[in-house]
């Protein structure tokens, strides 16, 4: 597999499968090991299911670009949006342990998404979109 | 994703498979509503063939849980949820919302 | 022939693999009898892993089925019965004498 | 495998497994299908438990002896025991039918053997003994 490689798919719930399935392919030749795919998977799922229902919502809907390379010891994302400008330091931090009736379960997608990713930079650019950038090291070895 | 649904004595059975992700959990949300509309509201989902979840599935699982324990009528307790499907319900700090049983039997028969 | 018990909230599970013959439905026997001596009487048995049932076998079987029926108060359900095992019901009669169900959940679901 | 084949086993629940081994392996060789060797297995443990329980029952206990021999398209099995005699017209026909708490239970060991074998023989010997002679003949092909 020749990298960087780098795919357009509609802003919309259907391409969710296909885009998974691209970063996994780009996670599996990079070599990363599964837990770490595991972990590419989710946060990839859960940046495109905000780019879809919060960057695009309401708005005429676009594409989403994502492109795998290879970095230092792991493999590098880039999810490109055209949809409104997202500051992620808006956003509270999640609610991980008030009991069930009380539980408020907004903001798990960010939350998985710095958790799941060794480095994660969100950018606007007007103009041209949001620019979501996620890295993802192998584990060392041993 | 893919599902069946058991009518038991004491509890409703879903069986699901594939991907719980943000299309395909709202039709498992109807799924449960449907259980929950007949006022049952002890449910088991065998989880052993779940291969995705995202927020988007928690999401709807802890709504449902919500809905059964209100009032003490009931809860929905999981089976066979496989390594990586808990990491991510740990990851969301959900364990300790559901109960978590080794397999269908043991789910089904603690109701 | 081994054996494993579950107690579960609404029955009792047996899961009984190997031969029930007539040395080892004695053993067996006491299975039954311990899980009756406290007055449970809704037993499930998973005969999946059963390889032979001679007649001795049944015998123990009917009579665990005798003793849980009588006053209403339970009944031994066959879960996942091989067809040999089957056929071996079958031949003494004893097929309209059990409820059969098709796996461990829907017999435990079912009390 | 060459035929007939005898082994001699004490009368003693303990012998089952190992009988059942005896007679199946013979089966196999014999070209016997999945259902009729079933058939074969359950015969055979009746009629060694019969042997055990009644035949030996009280009385100083003795061997059981087993023989296996190709018939025309089939498998002989002859057990020899030297218990009491044993006569099966005296036994009444088993309780197939009735509801549970009525059954009763006798009698399913004869009818076993009767309906799984194709031939069944029972002689006593005067001074040797029981000589019970079962045939299974193989099922026609298609
Ligand atoms: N790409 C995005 N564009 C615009 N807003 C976003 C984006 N991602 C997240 N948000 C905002 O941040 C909030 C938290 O997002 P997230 O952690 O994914 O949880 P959820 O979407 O479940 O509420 C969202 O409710 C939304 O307001
Ligand atoms: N080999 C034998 N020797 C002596 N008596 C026998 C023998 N086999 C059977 N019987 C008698 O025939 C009866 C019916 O035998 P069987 O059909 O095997 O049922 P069960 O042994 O379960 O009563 C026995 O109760 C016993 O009295």
């Amino acid at each position: 597999m020749d990298f960087p490689k780098t795919e357009t798919f509609p802003g919309a719930g259907s391409s969710l499968e296909a885009i998974n399935t691209f970063v996994t392919e780009a996670a599996q030749a990079i070599g990363l090991d599964e837990d770490a795919i595991f972990g590419v998977q989710l946060a990839v799922e859960e940046a495109c299911d905000n780019i879809i229902e919060h960057a695009y919502a309401g708005a005429s809907k676009g594409d989403i670009e994502c492109s795998c390379d290879i970095v230092t010891d792991g493999l590098k994302i880039v999810l490109r949006d055209s949809g409104r400008p997202f500051d992620p330091e808006s956003v509270p931090k999640p609610d991980l342990d008030s009991p069930l009736e009380e539980r408020d379960i907004g903001g798990l997608g960010l939350h998985f998404i710095k958790n799941l990713m060794d480095e994660v930079r969100f950018e606007f650019f007007p103009g041209s979109g949001n620019v979501l950038t996620m890295v993802k090291r192998k584990t060392p070895a041993g | 994703m893919e599902y069946t649904t058991k009518r038991l004595k004491h509890c409703d059975l879903i069986q699901v498979s594939g991907r719980i992700d943000s299309q395909t959990s709202q039709e498992l949300e109807k799924v449960f509503e449907a259980i929950i509309e007949e006022a049952r509201f002890k449910i088991v989902v065998d989880m052993s063939d779940v291969e995705f979840i995202s927020s988007a599935g928690l999401r709807l699982l802890i709504n449902a849980q919500k809905t059964c324990k209100r009032l003490d009528r009931g809860e929905v307790v999981l089976a066979n949820v496989p390594k990586r499907i808990y990491s991510a319900f740990d990851l969301a700090g959900f364990v300790p919302l559901f109960r978590i049983e080794k397999d269908v039997v043991e789910a089904v028969g603690s109701f």
